[in-house]
């Protein structure tokens, strides 16, 4: 059985969407995933880093953590800042909710990490930051 | 249409070290015909937009490739 | 000017060392090195993250981190581990001195890291760990 985790901190800066993208990416990679499979981390998780930067920072200074776990064919991301806090969890869940619709955000965020992965759980407190844990499974690789 | 989809599914099943070591062969190929164009070495960010692909799958491809063997597979494929 | 900084955590596992030369490469790539200068770069990062894994620890589980910080042109690599240490830091430096020749090692681990880097300090206690500290100056800008 393969066990294995890391985590990685960085600047709220929109540079280091890609950044942490890469880093997850190959990270996960040990587990020899499908194209697929790794677009679909890749874009759980820059929705996530994205969130933390202009949400949860609103575009001022702040640190951006990722730690990542790798149990079997198992990857489990925790994407976290300690920015504003969402108030109404249900509520920024919802399919095209955005609390920034002057900044042509599609609100779709949370509900493309809900599609992408296979648990999605979303911690926030207002004023102190938000935790958001996602799992993915990939298929056993038959070749 | 059929056809698209078959090998956008095709491509879905192929792992990435396979897709990976493809990109690093065509990442060394560019870095020479580019080099010989502009008479020094190419910025990552030049063979990115000449390959049209970002700079961090060039970063992964790159790695992919460490072991000689993967080089042996992609030119032999 | 461009200011930017990282630090990634993860476990001393020999599969961990990809994972670190592609994070730290992926860091430097928003300098637009070229892929020489890159090279180098996780050449050198190699070598200080084995001998973490395999001189620090000695193959049992610690935590290796490395922080990144990327100014101008210039990117600065502190790689470190709190495991055993070295006694003899000037006796460590020198080209071919190994305490493992039993493992193939080469000994040229730190001769390499002063090639591929401009700036390499060491900071070592017994006991408590090593700090390695490197930096490169990136060239490739005027175009
Ligand atoms: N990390 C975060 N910190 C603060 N608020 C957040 C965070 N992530 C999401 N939100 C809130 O949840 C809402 C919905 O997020 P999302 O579905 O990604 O849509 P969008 O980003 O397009 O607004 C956001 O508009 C924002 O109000
Ligand atoms: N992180 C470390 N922790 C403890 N000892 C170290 C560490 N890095 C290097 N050393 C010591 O320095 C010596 C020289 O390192 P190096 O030049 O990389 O050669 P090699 O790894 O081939 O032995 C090692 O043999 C080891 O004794
Ligand atoms: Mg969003
Ligand atoms: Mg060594």
């Amino acid at each position: 059985m393969m066990k294995n985790s890391m985590k990685v901190e960085f600047m709220s800066k929109s540079q280091n969407e890609a950044f942490a993208r890469v880093v997850v990416a190959s990270f996960a990679s040990q587990l020899d995933p499908t194209i697929e499979e790794l677009a679909d981390v890749k874009t759980a998780v820059s929705e996530a880093v994205t969130n933390a930067i202009i949400h949860g920072y609103e575009g001022k200074d702040g640190t951006v953590s990722i730690s990542c776990r790798i149990e079997d064919r198992e990857i489990e991301i925790i994407v976290e800042d300690n920015g504003k806090g969402i108030e109404d969890v249900e509520q920024a869940r919802q399919p095209l909710y955005t609390s920034k619709p002057e900044l042509e955000r599609s609100g779709m965020g949370f509900t493309v990490m809900e599609t992408f992965m296979d648990i999605i759980e979303i911690e926030s407190q207002k004023d102190v930051g938000t935790k958001v844990r996602m799992v993915k499974r990939f298929a056993s690789c038959e070749n | 249409i059929g056809e698209i989809k078959r090998f956008l599914r095709d491509d879905g099943m192929i792992k990435v070290s396979r897709s990976l070591k493809q990109t690093a062969a065509r990442v060394k190929s560019t870095k020479e015909s580019l080099f010989k164009k502009i008479g020094r070495e190419p910025t990552l960010q030049e063979l990115a937009d000449t390959l049209d692909i970002t700079k961090e799958e060039i970063v992964m491809a790159l790695d992919s490739n460490m072991q000689p063997d993967y080089l042996y597979d992609v030119i032999h494929q």
